[in-house]
């Protein structure tokens, strides 16, 4: 398939967030504000390249020896692994770049999102450079969907909800309407 | 035998993924002052900036690195600058601990309204249209701009005005700068007397507005023996320096402005 | 020193520990079922066409049981029964979720489709488990390869699904259809 | 965190008061996508039980052992190793729930409930009160998912555990078959729960139920939100 079709795929057909389910813990909590939005969108996005450009040749490893049924063990610890060395490089190299980022890289290892690209492109069956499209499609998507969402938050905060609706149900029940809309783009591919 | 090849390659994988990381965490190591892990261990970590830096972190670096004071810290009070006092091995003056307070006793059966107001709820947005629904146009509106901010959440609106449980307040200072009419000040404990009121209107007009508003009549002024309390642009000002907490102001003032806070 | 060695040594103690059990548990519970007629495989046989002696085709030159499937994409193994001359194709074939179809398509002499059975769906399900229902199965009866596939209509609100089982019909009724001769006297 | 409470308060503090998904908002991925059908949400719940009380177990056996520099690693390796199990045992024996769980089985490794517990509170207590508070978590986890299964299930496809109810199976709401339903139940779960607890609603997540509070020291805070 080609490359432009696995990123719209991605971003507008089964968007990582709405459609697919992925990473709503960190998307419910880190929306609140367009700044943090940006700053864990950017790091969503890199650690998921870096973290397919990783486990495609552990894949490849483990595929050898027959030992597939081990993935989901050698994917997350090698995850986890590379978030931790980018945290512990970028407090020492880019301090500021760190204030700003650093907060969101341990939540990244507790994100659905990062570990299901991985396994998708298993899934899916795709080459490397189809594996790193797919990776930037979803982090791209996930940014996406931060974005736009922690636009809808804000004004949320301002209108008047009833007492229990505050906060987080009126934000699911946003969130709800978005992905209803999202559904729309359904049947391009 | 199958399990050797699995296990060869998790172990191969596990001691790459400890020595890489061990590895980082000593190369990489930044040369944190481990006093400035103390300090910040004992700081309460509310992240307010009244201290004048961002966050808590910031100001133990600052005390650590660049020799601040220990006493900043108001929510942390005592306790803290003590403790930092003892981790930085200097001798501190203890702060006396402040407490925000409301500058207007406006509420719903005192000061009518203008207008039904139903926007947007927050007194920023409120204030903005005609000056507030309320008659008084520097009294508190009442729809919370400064409940949603404090750390602590010590403030709560009763009928319609910012009340604020002194036992809960750390000081932060961060519901003054959310009063869009600057109403809340930041006090010390201690002062007894304070006025509940910062309109700055003629006094004729103060007084068909709101019963307990200050009109400016000098009464305090004139039985004030310390000369503490001065009228300046029909409002009395307390100057806590010379005020000798003996509270006649309160008692001579005929619209309960000036009220005995202890 | 000791804290430079401890961190790696626990790690990969660790790693060691959990892929040793791992494995011993794999090896317990996973059953090796390729080229083996497995006895839920039997029960469709019967529930298409009833009781006969069914057996798996497998490649007679390849030493352990790989099953014939002429390389037809998608295509599992192929089962017959040499008296009454019927055929059943194990399929599995992509709806809404990859792989979510697993079927047993069972095909007639005159070939075409006597019934379908599910070995597994992945489907969403409430949604595309609905295409297991008879209303929707029933159309399938009698499909060839002459028969054009819009005559079926699909599932509401179950688009993928729908297209997965007809796409995997096609593909099994058009395998037989090139292979008939060698399936039976092969 | 090892304040002297009863371990009859462990357990059921998971339940109700601190229920992962609808008071402390954690776990959302798997209730979101797998409880279109009730039977799928106890599956998952229980596969996650399972899950939680074995690594709080291993876990708060290992607390003194695993150094600073490797703890999340090891957390993580211990908690995928125990999902693997349970995709084998599932795969082996329940093969129709396995397929219709699909990716979220493997996903439960990166369940914030499972490291979130495993950080704020089996790194620090004994085993007991561990094995109790996973329990707790696990079933509050189970309870939460099955509600949420049975209203989309009811409402989205007019049939419960099998049984078909007369009424809506004529002409059901496949909405809330969809994702967008997924939210919807959700959130409107989320405001019964504050309804019922009377409490404000949880703007503010305490920190002790963060994954990653050791690591992150309060500084997501000063963003001024719940540091998820």
């Amino acid at each position: 398939m080609s490359y432009i079709l696995i990123l719209i795929g991605c971003v507008f057909v089964n968007n990582v967030v709405l459609s697919q389910f992925m990473g709503i813990c960190p998307f419910l909590g880190v929306s609140k504000q367009m700044k943090s939005s940006v700053g864990m969108g950017a790091a969503v996005i890199f650690v998921m390249i870096c973290a397919t450009a990783i486990t495609y040749p552990v894949y490849r490893l483990l595929e050898k020896f027959g030992i597939e049924y081990l993935k989901t063990v050698a994917f997350i610890l090698v995850i986890a692994m590379f978030v931790q060395l980018v945290e512990i490089v970028m407090k020492k190299m880019m301090p500021p770049l760190y204030k700003a980022l650093g907060v969101y890289l341990p939540l990244i290892t507790t994100n659905c999102a990062v570990l299901g690209v991985t396994i998708g492109n298993i899934d899916n069956g795709y080459n490397f450079a189809q594996s790193l499209t797919n990776a930037l499609g979803t982090g791209l998507a996930f940014t996406l969907a931060l974005l736009l969402f922690s636009g809808v938050r804000s004004r949320i905060e301002n209108c008047d909800f009833p007492e229990t609706f505050k906060g987080v149900p009126a934000t699911l029940i946003a969130a709800s309407i978005v992905s209803l809309s999202f559904m729309g783009f359904s049947g391009i591919i | 035998m199958e399990y050797l090849v699995p296990i060869a390659i998790f172990a191969a994988l596990g001691i790459l993924a400890g020595v890489l990381l061990t590895a980082a965490s000593k190369v990489f190591a930044v040369k944190t002052d481990e006093r400035t892990e103390a300090v910040s261990e004992a700081l309460p970590q509310v992240n307010c900036g009244a201290c004048g830096f961002s966050g808590c972190s910031d100001y133990a670096d600052a005390i650590v690195n660049k020799g601040a004071e220990c006493n900043l810290c108001k929510p942390g009070g005592e306790s803290a600058a003590k403790k930092i006092a003892a981790i930085m091995g200097v001798e501190v003056t203890a702060a006396e601990p402040e407490v925000a307070f409301v500058r207007c006793s406006g509420d719903c059966n005192h000061t009518p309204h203008k207008y039904d107001y139903d926007g947007v709820q927050s007194c920023a947005a409120c204030n903005r249209f005609y000056d507030g629904s309320k008659l008084c146009t520097s009294g508190c509106l009442g729809y919370g701009d400064c409940v949603s901010v404090c750390p602590q959440g010590a403030i709560s609106i009763v009928d319609r005005i910012a009340k604020i449980d002194k036992a809960k307040c750390i000081g932060c200072g961060l519901c003054a700068n959310a009063c869009p009419n600057n109403l809340i000040a930041v006090r010390k404990i201690s002062q007894p007397v304070d006025i509940c009121c910062s309109s700055r209107d003629v006094g004729r007009v103060t007084r068909s507005i709101c019963p307990s508003g200050c009109i400016g009549c000098k009464l305090c002024e004139k039985n004030c023996e310390a000369g503490a309390i001065k009228v300046e642009n029909n409002h009395a000002v307390i100057d806590y320096e010379k005020c000798t907490g003996c509270g006649k102001c309160a008692e001579v003032c005929k619209v309960h402005a000036v009220r005995k806070i202890m | 020193m000791k804290d430079k060695i401890m961190p790696p040594l626990v790690l990969t103690m660790i790693c060691v520990v959990v892929c040793g059990l791992l494995v011993m548990a794999y090896n317990a519970t996973y059953v090796d079922n390729t080229g083996v007629l497995t006895d839920d495989m039997k029960a469709g046989c019967k529930e298409i066409f009833g009781e006969g002696s069914y057996e798996i085709m497998l490649d007679p030159d390849a030493e352990e049981k790989t099953p014939v499937t002429f390389d037809a994409e998608g295509v599992n193994s192929i089962i017959t029964d040499k008296e009454n001359k019927t055929c059943l194709i194990e399929i599995t074939e992509d709806g809404y979720s990859k792989g979510g179809l697993h079927l047993l398509v069972g095909i007639n002499s005159e070939g075409a489709i006597e019934g379908i059975y599910f070995l597994s769906i992945g489907e969403t399900p409430g949604l595309g488990t609905k295409v297991q229902n008879d209303s929707f199965l029933g159309q399938f009866k009698g499909f060839n390869t002459e028969t054009d596939e819009n005559s079926i209509d699909n599932v509401t609100a179950a688009t993928f699904s729908s297209k997965g089982m007809k796409s995997a019909c096609k593909k099994a009724v058009k395998l037989y259809d090139e292979h008939k001769e060698e399936i039976f006297n092969g | 965190m090892a304040d002297k409470h009863s371990n009859w308060y462990e357990f059921t503090k998971g339940l109700i008061k601190q229920n992962p998904t609808l008071v402390t908002l954690l776990g959302m991925c798997p209730t979101l996508a797998v409880t279109t059908m009730a039977k799928n949400g106890i599956g998952m719940g229980l596969a996650t039980t399972f899950v939680l009380v074995c690594s709080n177990l291993v876990i708060s056996l290992l607390k003194n052992v695993i150094p600073k520099a490797v703890r999340l690693p090891c957390f993580i390796v211990v908690i995928a190793g125990f999902v693997t199990l349970i995709e084998f045992l599932m795969k082996g024996y329940i093969p129709e729930l396995y397929d219709s769980l699909g990716v979220f089985l493997s996903l439960i490794t990166v369940n914030c409930i499972i490291l979130g517990r495993a950080e704020a509170f089996a790194s620090k207590n004994k085993i007991l009160p561990s094995i109790l508070d996973g329990l707790g978590m696990g079933l509050g986890f189970t309870l939460s998912l099955f509600c949420m299964g049975s209203v989309r299930e009811i409402l989205g496809t007019g049939s419960w555990m099998g049984i078909t109810i007369p009424v809506i199976s004529e002409n059901p709401m496949t909405v809330f078959i969809m994702p967008a339903g997924g939210f919807f139940v959700l959130g409107c779960l989320i405001a019964l729960v504050n309804k019922i607890a009377k409490k404000k609603p949880p703007q503010e997540i305490s920190c002790s139920s963060c994954p990653n509070a050791a690591m992150c020291k309060g500084q997501c805070r000063d963003e001024k939100e719940a540091c998820e």
